[in-house]
């Protein structure tokens, strides 16, 4: 990977990092309501796979997933601060504050948001790929689930309709090892979960989720294979997740230290950087700008105005009108 | 009806919903089918017969035994603009699918605010009266009143359906198409060519100036003949065909009671919870002056339908119970 | 209450379940707990905490995110005579497993004609309030009122929550057994040890004399803050607390109705097809010569729940309805 | 296998066809209600089936196993025709008339009953081995299920769960080739179901479904397997259906003639006897025996009451009553 494309993934991941930690911020303090789940320590798997999607193709985001949303949001629309007052339940959200962090879109920007039912859009990303099929269109329709999130019904159902139809669709499994408290091998027949994908017989790789580099590559040969007409790809990256909310007691030290300290996609993204030649300073910089943006970004979340009660009742039926009680 | 007159002929409900789907078909280049063995089938009740052979399989798309994923494409596919028209086989089998349907298709234009819409359709057969047993027979409006932003439609005959099933694909909100199996064979006069019949507005299937009876699918035929019988006593009754159940036409409802002071209102479903409760509370509720007497419901008793013929004679409502209900409202009041 | 007094102590609502749980544990052996999270981590919300250390992963079950497999294995195991209790994490999930409540739980008994048995009982945590968005706010018994053989369980204090619970851990029948989110911190007093409080009987909260509020969950502590406001004015409100939604208790609402000739009826879910419609209809319906004026029912807006906090108390009912449906019930009359 | 057991086999697929022919001809004069879908052709499977599962196991039989239900009842009650007069929905049925040919049940024998929606039971049939696994009895809880029932998402649930569990469950799929009128091979991603079924790690075996002999051996080895506290085991029979219902229409002549003529599982059981010693009019007796008695079911189950009406609203609760209208 050249210096060049590092240095932007090196940033987005930044992004995501200072997002999800002036959330964390925020949230503490009462700032934001609702529940938060954080893409901490995840940010290369949606660095890379922001950096590769186009406008016209389409993500399903998971519930960790503000990072790629606001990245999406940045990169497309140039107002990533829309999906800062989303969380906040702001009108400036990008859907009015009515979603929030569990269903943030905007398909201009390809992002067809989340369902708070884990894995319900396994299903839903057949049709967004059925109809670029349909229009003869060379879009990709991406999944992004967890490894949790693998144990729900529809995860056979979708492989099986993709394979049997060759279908456009990327699934991005974030195998972060849990589900809650639930780690992945204890949930699933396999702590590998390629080993229950392989059998529809589309390609599935096994990427270091950490790995700035790797996750860049393969994710990038996948959407080229989708993108070419081949059908279906499953991608698993291996990764691991910050928050500790409920999980977090139930992991060993060793593991804890390895993925924070060892392994983070940040510090070794950094370690690369360095090796390419770039500076401490220029890399501080980076990191500071990204932070300079997001209190932006979390500045005009709160000093957004709440939405207009009339948009509660907004939009239940396109051709009728909801009115009070 | 939404374009001048039409030459009519007489044509089976099965006909006319695939007529209806033949027209949508060859208008809607958006439009695809999709379900179990609706391809060179045609359809378990041979609804979308001779489409597969017109159409092609991209666009009359036979599925495997996945309900949700079914309804899941037809979300997805609908997000992008195209016009899904589902079969689930049996409306017993929309379990299998009842999240991607309330949490999915009802919710993305409301929790997106407005960003997407999901205008699809899902056709099912439901109803009982013919032996088919407890997952083959039910009437399953009341597990999807009580969510917005669904739009139920349930068509009495062939004419209406014709024209309902063309609203519904024309329809931007995703509508669950009830067909009772009970119906399919029904024959009636009904136009050719393409024509709409709006959806949320009820029709006066008879006029009558002493009791109104609500009802929707197979109870709307029982009804009139129940009115017919009525007459012959000198009872004079207005059937009010619901034909969309939610969101339903009150104002036709209404006004039909308003001027009759009683109601009946009739329905397959086991009455605890079912479409008839909302329909008697309203009614109890806006006309509550004016009624004479309370609202009789005729509904299914509260169980499952049992697959003996006899058994569920027991359980299902029909004409009689019309008829006694109709009774009822006479002398309570 | 089935034994004798006992020794009470402020107790919230989430450890009154855990402690019913912890009874029901120890006290059948054929009783195991399932779902995500509810072994080490002790559930979502609290309520199967410290079971999994006392009982161990056998009887403490943690699953994968997988609910249809959750409540088949539920319904399988119950057929053999185990007592199992699963945890839906949020009741919005049950969309998910809605075919195997709906189909199997609801029928094994009745298709098989009694050969099988379903003691199970479902938890599940309901409800807005709180920004949890569209997909965690939702109350869903509207989604079940429609359906035979399903008994759904809706505690509105701790006390009742920890009777009920075990009265549902010894039914037979599949008990839908709703825990409002809002509530799990509301503490009263509740009585040390093991106790039932029977399936299908509402309580009346508070006796009153000009009309009777019918309330489910949070709607209780709503009403009775609601009457307690409108005796302020003058007006005497008795609070009816269902208890049981399905099989409901008919007798303590219609005789509480008929005593007050007024009522309002009061449920969280959207109105149209909910809760309400049934309780309306049926007030109507058999309290019709006694009532003063018609039925009004508090519900949230036919709308799902939005995230933003603000819009959702557009949505949700509290108090203030409540109190307005009380001065409309006496005016309308 | 010894030619007693073959024998016993044999007139087991013989009751089973004669009950299906019995059946279908009484469908076509009308005195069967409902909808009907017969084993014919898919003996072997059943037979072997019951032939080896005891009273104190439980299968979930499918939409066209009468003949298992039928054996089952007939082997460990004595009152096989209690099934066929289920069929006929009369008061002396299993179910009282309640269920029919969807829901067949009898926890005595081991049926624990089909349900109409497809596939539900893989999830049912958890429960079942998971009671028997905290009990500590060695019971094997069987779930019978198509081809195109795989296409289930609770397929997966349950594979998986039957997985981390290592629950006593017998998958016995069976794959005739068709989901009404959609081929295996076009329904899922592998015509072959074991290939879906892999992934799960527990083992899995595919058999000729109409060779007796080896269902027979092949499920022996899953169900001692199983009884011996190994865990979850899969056998995918390789089999087809006569019936032409739908179906029939879309199926080449070739493939008509390779099942019914040369691969007939009585027919070739028939060859096999032969080579055994046996005589053609000791085969034919056993024919018309079977015959004999499934005439004699039918005229029982013909001549049975109704259920009493009351029956249509018993048990609907165990602690309520529901009443008339
Ligand atoms: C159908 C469903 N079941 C349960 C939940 C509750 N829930 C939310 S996140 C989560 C864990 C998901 O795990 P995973 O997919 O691995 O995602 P992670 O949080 O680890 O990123 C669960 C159980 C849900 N939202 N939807
Ligand atoms: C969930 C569900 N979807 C659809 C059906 C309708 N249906 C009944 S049998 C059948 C085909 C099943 O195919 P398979 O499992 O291969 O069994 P076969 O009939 O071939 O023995 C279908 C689609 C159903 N009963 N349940
Ligand atoms: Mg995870
Ligand atoms: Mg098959």
């Amino acid at each position: 990977m050249d210096k060049t494309t590092m240095l932007g993934l090196y940033r987005d991941m930044w992004m995501i990092r200072a997002f999800e930690q002036g959330l964390e911020r925020e949230f503490e303090q009462g700032n934001v309501p609702g529940m938060l789940h954080t893409g901490l320590g995840q940010e290369a798997t949606q660095a890379a796979l922001a950096d590769q999607l186009l406008a016209t193709d389409c993500f399903f985001p998971d519930h960790r997933c503000h990072g790629i949303n606001a990245l999406a949001q940045q990169r497309h629309s140039g107002d990533g601060e829309r999906i800062m007052a989303e969380l906040f339940g702001k009108a400036t959200g990008v859907c009015s504050g009515k979603g929030g962090s569990l269903h943030s879109a905007d398909p201009a920007v390809g992002n067809f948001g989340d369902n708070a039912v884990e894995g319900s859009y396994m299903a839903t990303v057949l049709g967004v790929a059925l109809a670029s099929k349909l229009r003869g269109e060379p879009n990709v329709a991406c999944a992004i689930i967890g490894d949790g999130t693998v144990g729900r019904g529809e995860f056979h159902e979708s492989l099986n309709m993709a394979a049997i139809w060759q279908l456009p669709v990327l699934y991005a499994c974030v195998n972060n090892g849990y589900a809650i408290s639930m780690p992945v091998g204890q949930g699933h027949a396999s702590a590998d979960i390629v080993d229950l994908a392989r059998g529809y017989g589309f390609p599935c790789e096994q990427v270091d989720g950490n790995d700035i580099v790797e996750c860049h590559e393969k994710i990038g040969v996948a959407i080229a294979h989708i993108r070419a007409g081949h059908g279906p790809y499953f991608v698993e990256l291996k990764t691991w997740r910050w928050q500790g909310i409920f999980a977090g007691e139930f992991r060993p030290d060793a593991e804890v230290k390895y993925w924070r300290e060892d392994h983070d996609p940040i510090l070794m993204t950094v370690d690369r950087l360095i090796g390419l030649g770039c500076t401490s300073a220029e890399l501080d910089a980076i990191e500071q700008e990204a932070r300079g943006v997001i209190d932006e970004w979390i500045t005009f979340a709160k000093e957004s105005p709440a939405p207009d009660l009339a948009k509660a009742t907004a939009n239940v039926y396109v051709n009728w009108e909801v009115t009070g009680a | 009806m939404t374009e001048t007159e039409k030459k009519v002929r007489k044509t089976s409900f099965t006909k006319a919903l695939n007529d209806a789907l033949d027209l949508g078909m060859d208008r809607f280049p958006e439009m695809f089918l999709i379900g179990e063995d609706i391809g060179e089938m045609g359809g378990d009740f041979g609804v979308t017969k001779k489409l597969w052979a017109k159409y092609g399989g991209e666009r009359v798309r036979d599925t495997p035994l996945s309900e949700a994923a079914i309804i899941g494409t037809c979300v997805g596919a609908a997000m992008v603009g195209m016009r899904p028209v589902a079969e689930i086989m049996f409306a017993d089998f929309l379990g299998e699918c009842y999240d991607q349907i309330v949490n999915n298709a009802a919710k993305v234009h409301y929790m997106f605010d407005g960003q997407f819409t999901a205008p699809l359709v899902i056709r099912t057969a439901c109803g009982g009266g013919f032996g088919g047993g407890p997952h083959h027979s039910q009437s399953v409006e009341g597990w999807f009143m009580n969510v917005p932003g669904i739009v139920i439609v349930a068509p009495s005959n062939p004419t209406d359906a014709k024209g309902l099933l063309l609203a519904s694909i024309e329809s931007e909100d995703p509508v669950l198409f009830l067909e009772h199996k009970a119906l399919y064979r029904v024959r009636a006069e009904v136009p050719d060519g393409y024509y709409t019949t709006p959806l949320g507005q009820a029709a006066v299937a008879r006029e009558g100036s002493d009791v109104t009876v609500v009802a929707t699918m197979r109870m709307v035929p029982m009804a009139l003949a129940a009115a017919e019988q009525a007459a012959a006593d000198g009872i004079s009754v207005e059937v009010v065909d619901l034909r969309t159940i939610r969101p339903y036409d009150a104002e036709t409802m209404l006004g039909s009671v308003s001027r009759t002071g009683r109601a009946v209102v009739a329905n397959e479903a086991p009455r605890i919870g079912g479409l008839g409760a909302e329909l008697s509370a309203r009614i109890h509720e806006e006309c509550f002056s004016d009624l004479l007497g309370p609202v009789v419901r005729v509904d299914g008793l509260d169980a499952p339908i049992p697959f003996s013929v006899p058994l569920e004679h027991v359980i299902l409502p029909d004409e009689t119970d019309i008829s006694a209900a109709i009774r009822t409202a006479m002398e309570k009041s």
